[in-house]
């Protein structure tokens, strides 16, 4: 369970967010979509404390923290109910792609070499990448390093999973792919908070849906209630051009660019 | 370069000061017994010496491309005579053992055997040193500089200094140095100056022989030496 | 050992005196190895072809060498080669040398601070139109600026206390001066404190110097709390 | 007008491209699709020689450059006549946003600080970033920094522009605006080269859809030819994703994730 | 001036003998400073409050106050402080002193270095459950390093020839030796540039070391071509 009440950031002058509140229970998969720059991963941050929030409160299964006195132990066993991955990826620069996903696994886990591997290789194989296993990042495409970076999230199994627009530089194929490994991980009643902008993934995906804007939750609830039937101006506003986006075939004929 | 030398009178002469009494700093202006000594010496033949200071080895690298033309305190030695032209001696440089104060075990070269004396690199004294131990039996601790040693052997890490006498007593009596002069004073070398072997150098050489003479005769050099030591280090103890 | 406490101030303003012969040799020297280091370091990084091998014999020698060996060689050796350097004053050749010497201590650190510039940066700056030598100068220069100063920092003091060096070749500075102080009356322990506090003092200016530079270009890459 | 024939590109053993041909004629909009690892990043680097490729030919504007004897003024006239979108950004990490787009202009072009500020300003305007114009990138979020980007390669105005993945961190509001503002372009005779998974988005700037799989281009043709009538196998499995995601809604009674 | 080629190959053997002695002082030196330093740079970038203003003041003394003086004061000074350390020997004491000394150059390097890695590597290996001492040996410090090495090559090439120092307090290390032979023959250059020699030689060997080592840890980063 995740628990997360009233947080609050602020870079400098600017507040980033504004005073965040949700919750999510066991095994949910919750989609948190909004604009660019609305705080969707400055959140995912503080959740993980990777960011200090100003204040707030943070609740993750046994452990609780309030933000604004923490000790370095409570950051340590917050962050390890979690795990992340990020819209960067942030791959380690020195590692393979299965190091990357089995260094935690041998540092933290303890696991032997070969043990390790074998996790990290049948991760890379679920995301179509062992044939690159022994590669460094800087040798893989976008996609594949976004690809490494959810099975090196997915190797430590932890509480829940953080994932910051994992899907962002994947081809259709290849979405739907990291789709089944995830959902297969969701089936294990695993808690996850996916940030994306693909609208028909955070619908699939999600049993709940938040929508941020300008460091505000605007609207939450299901997928369908929503997608199909949003309260908020501002959240119709958003999705109008998500619907616009679906109904593109029909306007085609009115010229290049009718839809916008 | 020395020919340029004579031309304008005036003579480049390296040092390296290396503390009172032999040469030393006071008011930026240059002092002590060499100073007096070759001063008195290039007056006499219408000289005006300008004094090039350097550390050691500055002085050496600088008299043998002939950017100076010649170095005060240098002793004479057969090695050093195969590479330079000496001029007659105006000292005597004569070795002798600084121990601690509270030493009481050493009081005679005989004593230092199977022990370590300190010297100062570059310096005549460890050559001296060694002409009075046939059999090596005396560790010689080089270092770069005379201060470092004094610590060394007032504290007992190294067990005696060589160096020359008269300079070491001076300095215990004039400056306080935690050590005291044990035994007789030995090696007595002729301290002279040296020029690069060329024919004006010879002239050169003459002339300075001839002040030499002069000096030493009309009695300026044992003036400057008893003003200095208390003793007359401008002739031989042989002689004496 | 008894220590001359009023010694050693007594001495400091005499000392004081010689602050500018250090300091000019050693500003001006590192001045000219920055050039010459930032050339040595871009050809290491393009591998250009003839000059990269010349570089890093340069290199190698200069930094494989004693800086005192190197100070011998181009006051007392070079006007052997050629008469016309017998002019050459003392401080002038402890420029040349400290120049070319700190030159090629300063190419491995720039090459370091190029290196660790994300290659993308050039790539971008490319795409934009720029040249090199453009991309150069407003991109990765800058970037690579901000690695290399601290080790930059330490080859500067490292020069400011190596500049004693010149006393081999008659210039008088601050630890020369020092010494010689000293000569007189024998309180050497006493005149190299006093020495070593006028270093430190001046070590202490110029790490506020650096502190507040590094602050200052450090802006675009330190997020906001 | 670009020619690309006939380009071949290896790392160390693995051959990334096995034989590219295509051209580009004045004005027209192509759009690259294809899976993860395909090589389309690596053909968008050949073409503007960020990658030397290990042969063929590539013609620009009035430029050609045979690739296997190139001088270095060849290349940076070849790269004269195109700009490009990183998929990473690539933003100038010691500028801020405003000096990201106008520093081209006043190295390159000789502006003065008051002309490329009006045009940089301007620009990020349009990608709605006015505000952080003073930013550094490293405060900016993903899609702030992929807004900057676009901006960036858009200010120089050269021949043609390449985009590699421009839309990936951006919402929908973002991405129609985006695409708002590159039709702008579009349609004053800009020739451009967009690498996307946005299917959607692909079908409604391009003028041509090059599929690319593996090192090959498998398929190309207009948008209506190779979304709605794909003749390749590879073509038909790689958009039957893509097919099945826009039909998501009538699966989804089916259960969570039907479309899996 | 006659240079006398054969003297400065002849004295080579006998200079040669010397090596180990300069070697010793600056490996174990450098050794010691590596650890030193690296515990000053963590304290510098994760800006520990007490240690860092005590780290500053450490840094600022060794890096601002010539390394002789340093040398004298661990030599003659703390004895007197600490009567049971009044049997050192010079070799140690020259070595505690370079130990100190490189530290603190050395922290600026490492710092530089730390600083260099993306902060987002730290962040990934801390989301994967790492604790941040974890992180610094698989991920940050390896990283790190490659940045580092080019700037650590100079302060040990510097502490190689810096190393004669000890000379000073009585140690006969290589140049120590060859300033013996200069002022006793009188081959001045000679034997200076036999020296140097063999200073170069060493850097040689030293430098392919670097050379292998940093293609080594440099493979993640290369991009193949
Ligand atoms: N370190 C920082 N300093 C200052 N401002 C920051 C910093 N990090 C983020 N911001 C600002 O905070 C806002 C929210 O950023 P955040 O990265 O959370 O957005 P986001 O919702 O994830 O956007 P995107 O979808 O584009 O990734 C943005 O306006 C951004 O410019
Ligand atoms: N420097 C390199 N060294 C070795 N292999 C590389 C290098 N760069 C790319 N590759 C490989 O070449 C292939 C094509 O990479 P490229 O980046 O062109 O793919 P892409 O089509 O852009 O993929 P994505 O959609 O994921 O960005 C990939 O398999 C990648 O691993
Ligand atoms: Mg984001
Ligand atoms: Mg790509």
């Amino acid at each position: 369970m995740i628990k997360i009440s009233n947080i609050k950031k602020s870079f400098n002058k600017s507040v980033v967010l504004k005073d965040i509140s949700f919750h999510v229970t066991d095994g949910e998969v919750v989609a948190i979509i909004g604009p660019s720059g609305s705080g969707k991963s400055t959140l995912l941050r503080c959740i993980n404390f990777l960011e200090k929030p100003d204040s707030g409160k943070i609740e993750i299964g046994d452990v609780t923290v309030d933000t604004t006195k923490t000790t370095k132990s409570e950051i340590q066993k917050l962050r390890m109910q979690t795990s992340m991955v990020f819209q960067h990826y942030n791959l380690f620069k020195n590692k393979t792609a299965l190091e990357n996903v089995t260094h935690s696994l041998r540092v933290t886990k303890k696991l032997n070499k070969k043990q390790a591997d074998e996790i990290g290789r049948n991760l890379l194989d679920q995301v179509g990448l062992l044939s690159k296993a022994d590669s460094y990042p800087i040798s893989l495409s976008g996609g594949q390093q976004q690809r490494v970076g959810i099975a090196r999230a997915l190797a430590v199994g932890p509480n829940a999973i953080l994932f910051d627009e994992p899907t962002s530089s994947l081809d259709p194929e290849w979405v739907g792919e990291v789709l089944r490994v995830i959902s297969g991980i969701a089936n294990k009643e695993k808690t996850m908070i996916i940030v994306t902008h693909e609208m028909k993934f955070a619908r699939e995906v999600a049993d709940k849906v938040i929508f941020m804007d300008d460091g505000l939750i605007v609207e939450q609830g299901t997928p369908e209630a929503v997608f199909d039937n949003p309260q908020n101006e501002r959240t119709k506003k958003f999705l109008r051009n998500y619907q616009k986006h679906s109904s593109v075939e029909m306007d085609k004929e009115n010229g290049k660019f009718a839809l916008l | 370069t020395s020919g340029t030398a004579e031309d304008d009178n005036v003579i480049k002469i390296g040092a390296t000061p290396d503390g009172y009494p032999q040469y030393y700093y006071e008011n930026n202006e240059l002092e002590g017994f060499s100073v007096d000594m070759i001063e008195a010496i290039f007056a006499e033949i219408g000289y005006e010496v300008e004094w090039v200071v350097t550390d050691w080895t500055g002085v050496l690298a600088s008299l043998e491309t002939g950017k100076i033309d010649t170095v005060a305190n240098f002793a004479q030695t057969p090695e050093r005579e195969e590479k330079y032209s000496f001029t007659e001696a105006y000292y005597y440089s004569r070795a002798a053992l600084g121990v601690a104060k509270d030493n009481d075990t050493i009081h005679s070269l005989e004593d230092v055997k199977g022990k370590q004396v300190g010297n100062v690199t570059g310096s005549n004294y460890q050559n001296v040193l060694k002409e009075n131990d046939p059999n090596d039996e005396i560790e010689i601790i080089n270092y770069e500089t005379a201060d470092v040693i004094h610590q060394d052997v007032a504290s007992g890490k190294v067990d005696a200094f060589v160096t020359g006498r008269e300079i070491l007593l001076a300095q215990i009596k004039d400056k306080g140095i935690p050590l005291q002069v044990v035994g007789e004073a030995f090696g007595e070398k002729l301290v002279s100056l040296p020029f690069a072997k060329t024919e004006e150098n010879e002239a050169l050489i003459a002339e300075i022989n001839e002040a030499v003479e002069t000096l030493r005769a009309d009695g300026t050099f044992q003036d400057l030496s008893m003003e200095w030591f208390d003793e007359d280090v401008t002739i031989s103890q042989d002689e004496q | 050992m008894n220590f001359d406490f009023g010694y050693m101030i007594e001495i400091i303003p005499e000392l004081i005196k010689y602050v500018p012969v250090t300091l000019y040799i050693t500003i001006v020297s590192m001045l000219f190895a920055i050039i010459i280091g930032i050339f040595l370091a871009l050809i290491l990084v393009n591998r250009v072809p003839i000059l990269l091998q010349l570089s890093k014999v340069y290199i190698s020698f200069f930094r494989g060498t004693p800086p005192l060996v190197q100070l011998l060689i181009i006051y007392f050796g070079l006007p052997q080669l050629v008469p016309a350097l017998n002019s050459i004053t003392a401080a002038t050749a402890a420029i040349i040398a400290f120049s070319l010497n700190v030159s090629a201590y300063l190419a491995e650190i720039f090459r370091a601070g190029l290196d660790s510039v994300d290659k993308g940066q050039a790539e971008a700056a490319l795409t934009v139109g720029m040249t090199y030598p453009q991309a150069l100068r407003g991109i990765i220069l800058p970037q690579a600026a901000r690695n290399a100063i601290p080790a930059t920092g330490n080859t500067f003091l490292g020069l400011l206390k190596n500049s004693s060096l010149a006393f081999t070749i008659g210039v008088t500075e601050l630890l020369a001066q020092g010494k010689l102080l000293a000569t007189a009356t024998l309180n050497f322990f006493e005149a190299y404190l006093a020495v070593a506090l006028i270093y430190w003092g001046l070590t202490i200016i110029y790490s506020w110097l650096q502190t507040w530079y590094e602050n200052h270009i450090s802006k675009p890459y330190v997020r906001e709390t």
